[in-house]
């Protein structure tokens, strides 16, 4: 076999897919109350437009855009909204949402008559309907989907690109996707196109899915215009400027977007989001969320609505292990250790890991083996960040290209000393953040 | 506060997985790469090589204790590296030292060499290169003294007039002189039986434990590759000075501490580069020093000062071998 | 004005305190003669450029007194030099290049700039004679432990027999470490006298 | 006689010559530089703590030369040296009174917490992930950072595993209430005896959820303050430092405990805690 | 002739460096060593005033104070008077001490007006190069070593400015190693007892050590 296309740095990580990759999308049964943030995506939330008492429908817009970089959020089940108050966030602080008690009927509203032939919109329709169904990056950051799909004046889109890598442990959302969804995410990827203008449409698959890299091959392979690139299996491939470079042998510029060197990249749940926002009309209130976990009975893939709390979740595939457990939402490199189980999924979140905690010495001096500069797929040395952010040299951190840090955690993963170097920088951006502003 | 208490989850930053690797690991992996010297050393200087790694090991390990103790840091003598630094000290001692001297060595190695910058990790110098310069320039008789290995065919010649390769063709004794007819055979340098220090003597030792390091990525190619080939070259092509006699590169490479040095000296994590390029750069440094202290200096080996020489240099090093930064 | 005097000693000792004329204290303590030899010579320069210093004082325009005060202590380091070399050769060739140096000692210049510029005769006199002393007695201290350790030996005589020196410490590196390990230990000793001080 | 003339002639010589280069340098490359500024930096301590916001005791010099604050600003400074600064730069130092930190959490080992923590021990690791440790927005997150950073050691760990601050050796030189991720450590006038050590403006019924002696803002000490000057701000009792008579009264009714006298010399304090096992590794027992 | 000049400046750059093996100039060595830029800038100005001192000191005391054909005051007065009536080796320390403060205060003057950055980081050391005794040690070696017996050696006045340069360059090499060091342990957890100046004599003993590998090397 030919050496499949990779970037530099990054690490091979046991891969824990086996538990679930194989499970098909289950449906659960509506939860008895959701709880949906109204911060789910970057930039800034939404606007609230409901009050406490009033009866929504499942799909009914709740909040609604505020700013270029926004989004819109939908009720995601009929009901009753009951709170818009603090509660628990799975990214952070509590934070404000709105509350919906189900009454079960699932009623919707009638949803906009489908749409067959998409080329036949125009881009502009195509971001404005991806803005109405609040489509946002299903990967985990939240992007709002209508922006990446406006490249900024001035850079022509060549590729559209599809990040089916999911190079996180454990997930398999994408997977699944790709295998049960082919032909929406087809679809997602003709809209794509369609609305930057890009030439070519690829979509990768890391090399540890070769299911799913037949199916799509097997769909795809009469397009002239569609390819499908196999890559190297390793963390953090599916990172947005190392699968560019994978792909390409294009470095994004530091501080720069994709569409700089011609790319738009889009997560394939986002795709088959946007697919059926423009075909069908279809808002985002649900998504397929992998609950896993080397101690769960019943680990598997579930499409839920879009608020269902963790536990809902978490007992659906088979309830909590006994004893010290830690609680991830997201993949275990970047995702984060939750406090409690009623924060709830949201837009973003597109796994839940239950791990048994392993104690192990954290925080030795660094021991300047290199490893973490030799891991780093973009070329920092974490160790001095670290060190800089530990003792607070906020130039120093700077200098050292603090904010091209993409807080992959390779550098942690290896460190023998166990430093939490990504904690470390996490920080220091944060303390870098806010000194700016105060000058 | 009432009521059944909820149960409490770990909270830990991200990344949730960690890949296993630690400093004790590390640390012991090293002291398993050195034990073909260290059999070797005792196979060709017998129990006094013993005594020798013993009493370095253990004044180290307990130096390393005492001086944590008493600042009121956690005890961190089970993470191997202070067993190490004994080791390695003891490897570079001659095998007719009185007993205490490498006791003083790792005690001033440790001490001064590591702790007095901060411990592991914090310092400059290598702690082992510290303690052994430390008592060659304290006590050079004894440092310049050596004994036949005890298995050599020619064990007839006394102590006194012994002398390490390199240091018979510098004093120009042609007795000694090696050649493939003399007492020192290429095959004698390769197994490890000649004169020399008592971990530096078998290439053959050093290198399973080099070639197992950098197996195991604890060692780059880079270093040893560059110090070894710059050794081999220079000593190549540049003349000797007046008096002494010339040595083929083979003899600069088996004859002398060149293998310590570059597996497993100039490759101390703490002390050294960071980056490939700048690994480069500290072993091109390292073989330029050694083959002109060798060549020209007034010491038969360069190994020792060259690797502290760039040391030194290693933060300057640092700084200019910054790796680019993706994107820029 | 013993004010004056104990101060050079102690509290500001030129070496330890003021870290000043570190370079002839390195070079010349590798025994404790020349440490007395080098001693004497720079308290003899620093009290007459002193006295004279303090003379002048109001004769020299500000502008220029930095030259002024330099001629001075040269004069007066010519004459140390004249007078070695006529009547103590060997101390002359052990000290070298630093007979000649006295004249850049930082605590000399230091001394006549900050002190015998300002002060009266006497004063600038105990002041010298004090900083002299001071500086004298580091030295010895230095000296003294370099040649126990190097030499097992004081004022060449030897000491423990048997006992085998560490030879480095006559060496340049172990001036170094010697300074260094001595400098550690009285901030350790001022840092335990400040915690005891708080309390 | 030839010989002592030429040397005469030939020191003289060297210095008249090097006088004239110099002189004529002197011109060529003047430049003005205020000789205040080392005056300035004299009178500083030199201890580069960066409490005034500037980078180190030579850049606050030069600051204060070019006007730009006032000569107040350094807390270490002894207020003889600000005098001498002030008076250096022809200005005058405003009165100002005696200010020390004080820390408004009681909450200690008590104190719920969200989750089980396991990362860098600082507080502001800490507090960044899920909302912090400790459930209690408004509570001390106990990994001590107030107490790293302060120059002078002026935070103590009482028996409760609360910082404390020690007023007689607090500074105020506010590089506390900067580390502190929560921000209950405040800045109050030395008058200022009597407190209300809780910084939580939560509702009553969430605070009693996670502490057990923190504000619930039921205003009995608001009716009992006989010069009026405790307030609600949302749900938190507040004292006017201003009105404040430190009589005490409020301690008294307060159901919470969480008002205390605080002494003003560290030894008066009634019983003081034993910190010895926590000096060095902040430990949040289970 | 090379050679010598080569054999010269390897000497007193690593076989004899001025700050490890000779304890010339240690002031700046503690003192200036704190960071990396200022170590480069104290360093460049040693080397160039050392340089510049070593070819106007070569000029005085082969012209003005060393006896022989060359001595002015010989030349004029000299007529059947020993030649040695004219020897003022013996003003060698005043006159050269004069010669180095007035280069200083020039180098000093350019240095304000050019680079006032330079001059800030430098601080209160640009003057103390007067007071360095490196510079005056470079001097008077110079005339211990090419002038034995008050005679100048073949190429004496290219030997004096190559010892001149390379005592320059060891000095500026010990320093630049020194800060790049420092600025190292800044962020380390060294003792606090040993902090500052300690430890800077500390990496001194150490680095020393490592430099009397090049023992003999000459």
């Amino acid at each position: 076999m030919s050496r499949l296309p990779t970037f530099k740095g990054g690490i091979h990580l046991p891969e824990y897919k086996e538990l679930t990759e194989r499970e098909k999308i289950k449906k659960l049964p509506l939860p008895p109350r959701v709880v949906i943030p109204l911060n789910q995506n970057v930039g800034s939330p939404p606007r609230p437009v409901v009050e406490v008492g009033r009866p929504v429908k499942a799909g009914e817009v709740i909040a609604e855009p505020e700013g270029p970089v926004s989004s819109t959020l939908h009720a995601s089940v009929s009901g009753v909204v009951t709170a818009l108050d603090l509660f628990p966030y799975p990214a952070g602080p509590d934070s404000l949402a709105i509350e919906i008690e189900t009454d079960q009927n699932d009623s919707s509203p009638e949803l906009i008559p489908s749409i067959s032939d998409p080329s036949r919109l125009s881009p502009d329709e195509i971001r404005r309907k991806v803005l109405e169904a609040g489509v946002v990056g299903l990967g985990g950051a939240g992007f709002p989907a209508q922006v990446k799909l406006d490249p900024p004046e001035g850079s022509r889109i060549e590729y559209a690109v599809i990040n089916g890598v999911e190079c996180e442990p454990f997930l398999t959302v994408d997977n699944r996707l790709m295998l049960e969804e082919t032909g929406k995410l087809l679809a997602g990827l003709r809209i794509i196109m369609r609305a930057t203008g890009a030439r070519e449409g690829i979509i990768a698959i890391e090399a540890n899915k070769m299911d799913a890299f037949y199916k799509v091959q097997a769909v795809v392979h009469k397009e002239k215009d569609i390819r499908v690139r196999l890559l190297k299996v390793k963390y953090p491939q599916g990172a947005e400027k190392q699968l560019i470079y994978s792909l390409f042998h294009r470095e994004v510029p530091a501080g720069g977007l994709p569409s700089s060197v011609g790319c738009v990249v889009q997560n394939v749940g986002t795709a088959i989001a946007i697919a059926e926002a423009v075909l069908s009309g279809r808002p985002l209130i649900d998504r397929v969320v992998t609950v896993t976990g080397p101690e769960i009975k019943d680990p598997g893939n579930f499409r839920v609505r879009i608020g269902t709390p963790f536990q809902y979740l978490l007992e659906a595939a088979g309830g909590l292990p006994d004893g010290e457990i830690k609680i991830i939402s997201g993949g275990p490199m970047m995702g984060i250790a939750q406090a409690t189980l009623n924060a709830p999924v949201i837009k973003g979140t597109s796994g839940l890991l239950v791990m048994r905690p392993v104690s192990r010495e954290r925080n030795l001096p660094c021991i300047r083996c290199g490893e973490c500069l030799r891991v780093c797929p973009i070329g920092l040395i974490p160790s001095d960040l670290g060190t800089m952010a530990d003792k607070e040299r906020w130039d120093d951190f700077e200098g050292l290209g603090a904010e091209n840090c993409i807080e992959c955690g390779c550098c942690a993963y290896v460190c023998a000393a166990g430093r939490d170097l990504v904690q470390l920088i996490k920080l220091g951006k944060a303390a870098l953040a806010s000194r700016k502003v105060q000058k | 506060m009432k009521g059944k208490k909820e149960r409490l989850f770990k909270v830990t930053p991200a990344p949730q997985l960690h890949g296993g690797e630690s400093i004790p690991r590390v640390m012991w992996t090293v002291m398993l790469a050195l034990l073909p010297a260290f059999l070797a050393s005792l196979y060709f200087f017998g129990w006094k090589a013993f005594q020798i790694e013993a009493v370095s090991v253990i004044t180290a390990i307990f130096t390393e204790a005492v001086i944590q103790k008493l600042r009121g840091r956690p005890v961190t003598i089970t993470d191997g590296s202070a067993a190490v630094t004994g080791l390695l000290l003891a490897f570079t001692l001659p095998m007719d030292v009185p007993i205490w001297l490498p006791a003083v060595g790792a005690a001033f190695g440790i001490g001064v060499g590591k702790h007095a910058f901060g411990g592991l990790g914090h310092n400059i110098f290598n702690p082992a290169l510290i303690g052994r310069t430390f008592v060659m320039h304290s006590w050079l008789p004894f440092m310049t003294t050596w004994s036949p290995p005890r298995l050599a065919m020619y064990a007839q010649v006394d102590a006194v007039t012994y002398a390490t390769p390199l240091g018979a063709a510098r004093e120009a004794v042609i007795s000694l002189v090696p050649s493939p007819d003399g007492i020192f055979s290429t095959m004698d340098m390769f197994w490890g039986s000649i004169g020399g220090c008592i971990g530096e003597t078998s290439a053959l030792a050093l290198l399973l434990g080099g070639v197992f390091l950098l197996i195991r990525g604890y060692v780059r190619w880079q270093t040893p590759a560059a110090f070894i080939g710059t050794v081999v070259l220079l000593t190549w092509v540049l003349p000797v000075k007046e008096g002494a006699i010339a040595l083929a590169p083979y003899h600069h490479l088996l004859g002398g501490g060149l293998f310590l040095g570059a597996f497993f000296m100039a490759t101390d994590m703490v002390t050294t580069p960071v980056t490939g390029a700048g690994m480069l750069v500290f072993g091109l440094g390292c073989g330029l020093i050694t083959s002109i202290v060798r060549l020209y200096g007034g010491f038969p080996e360069g190994v020792c000062y060259s690797i502290l020489v760039m040391n030194a240099f290693t933060p300057l090093i640092d700084k200019f071998t910054r790796p680019r930064i993706f994107g820029t | 004005m013993l004010k004056e005097f104990t101060k050079g000693i102690f509290k500001r000792n030129p070496v330890f305190i003021l870290l000043l004329g570190l370079c002839p204290t390195l070079a010349v303590s590798i025994s404790v003669e020349n440490a007395i030899g080098m001693g004497v010579a720079s308290t003899f320069v620093l009290v007459f450029s002193n006295v004279i210093v303090s003379l002048i004082r109001s004769l020299v325009p500000k502008k220029i007194r930095i030259p002024c005060f330099i001629v001075v202590i040269a004069t007066f380091v010519t004459l140390v030099e004249l007078f070695l070399e006529a009547y103590l050769p060997g101390l002359n060739k052990s000290l070298g290049l630093f007979v000649p140096l006295i004249v850049v000692n930082c605590i000399i210049l230091g001394r006549a700039e900050a002190f015998a510029s300002r002060n009266p005769v006497l004063l600038s006199l105990s002041d010298g004679l004090g900083m002299g002393v001071g500086f004298t007695g580091a030295l010895v201290l230095l000296g003294a432990i370099r040649e126990v350790l190097g030499a097992n030996a004081l004022f060449g005589f030897e000491l423990v027999p048997g006992f085998r020196p560490a030879m480095i410490m006559i060496l340049p590196p172990g001036a170094f470490l010697t300074i260094g390990l001595l400098l550690g230990l009285f901030a350790l000793i001022r840092a335990r006298r400040e915690a005891r001080g708080a309390e | 006689m030839t010989a002592i003339f030429a040397a005469i002639i030939t020191i003289s010589g060297l210095g008249l010559l090097f006088g004239l280069g110099l002189a004529v340098g002197s011109r060529v490359f003047a430049v003005h530089l205020d000789p205040r500024l080392e005056q300035i930096e004299e009178l500083l301590p030199q201890l580069n703590c960066g409490a005034c916001g500037y980078g180190g005791c030579a850049d606050y010099a030069r600051a204060l030369l070019n006007g730009e604050c006032e000569p107040n600003v350094c807390p270490i400074a002894s207020p003889e040296a600000r005098a001498r600064i002030a008076e250096l730069l022809g200005r005058l130092l405003e009165e100002e009174e005696k200010l020390e930190a004080r820390i408004f959490c009681r909450g200690g080992y008590d104190a719920v917490r969200r989750y089980d923590y396991e990362g860098l021990p600082t507080c502001a690791a800490a507090n960044q992930i899920e909302g912090g440790v400790i459930a209690c927005d408004y509570g001390c997150l106990r990994y001590y950072t107030c107490r790293e950073v302060c120059p002078f050691d002026a935070i103590r760990i009482d028996d409760r595993g609360n910082p404390v601050v020690i007023p007689e050796k607090c500074r105020a030189c506010r590089l506390c209430v900067q580390h502190c991720p929560r921000g209950i450590i405040r800045i109050v006038p030395s008058h200022s005896r009597v407190d209300i050590l809780c910084s939580s403006r939560a509702k009553g019924k969430t605070v009693v959820k996670v502490c057990s002696v923190g504000c619930i803002g039921c205003g009995k000490c608001v009716k009992e303050c006989p010069v009026e000057a405790i307030t609600l701000e949302d749900n938190l009792a507040v004292i006017d430092y201003e009105k404040c008579i430190n009589c005490g009264k409020c301690i008294e009714v307060c159901p919470r405990g969480i008002i205390e006298k605080i002494e003003e010399k560290e030894k008066n304090r009634p019983v003081a805690g034993d910190n010895r096992g926590l000096s060095s590794v902040p430990v949040l027992p289970g | 002739m090379i050679g010598e000049l080569f054999i010269i400046f390897i000497g007193v750059v690593l076989v004899n460096n001025f700050v490890l093996v000779r304890f010339l100039g240690l002031c700046p060595y503690i003192g200036v060593s704190r960071d990396l830029k200022s170590a480069a800038g104290m360093g460049v100005a040693v080397i160039f005033v050392m340089t510049m001192a070593s070819a106007a000191t070569w000029v005085i005391y082969h012209y003005l104070l060393a006896s022989g054909p060359h001595n002015i005051w010989f030349r004029l007065f000299g007529d059947g008077i020993d030649p040695s009536a004219f020897n003022f080796s013996y003003l060698r320390t005043i006159a050269f001490i004069l010669v180095i403060a007035a280069l200083v205060q020039l180098v000093e003057m350019v240095i304000t007006k050019s680079s006032p950055a330079l001059y800030r980081a430098l601080g209160i050391y640009l003057p103390l190069i007067t007071t360095n005794c490196a510079v005056l040690g470079v001097t008077v070696l110079n005339v211990d070593s090419f002038f034995p017996g008050g005679e100048a050696v073949p190429g004496s006045f290219l030997k004096c400015l190559i010892q001149g340069f390379g005592a320059g360059v060891g000095f500026t090499l010990a320093l630049i190693l020194m800060a790049s060091i420092r600025e190292r342990l800044e962020l380390a957890d060294v003792p606090p007892a040993l902090r500052g100046a300690p430890i800077a004599f500390m990496i001194g003993a150490l680095m020393s050590m490592a430099f009397l590998g090049f023992t003999g090397l000459i």
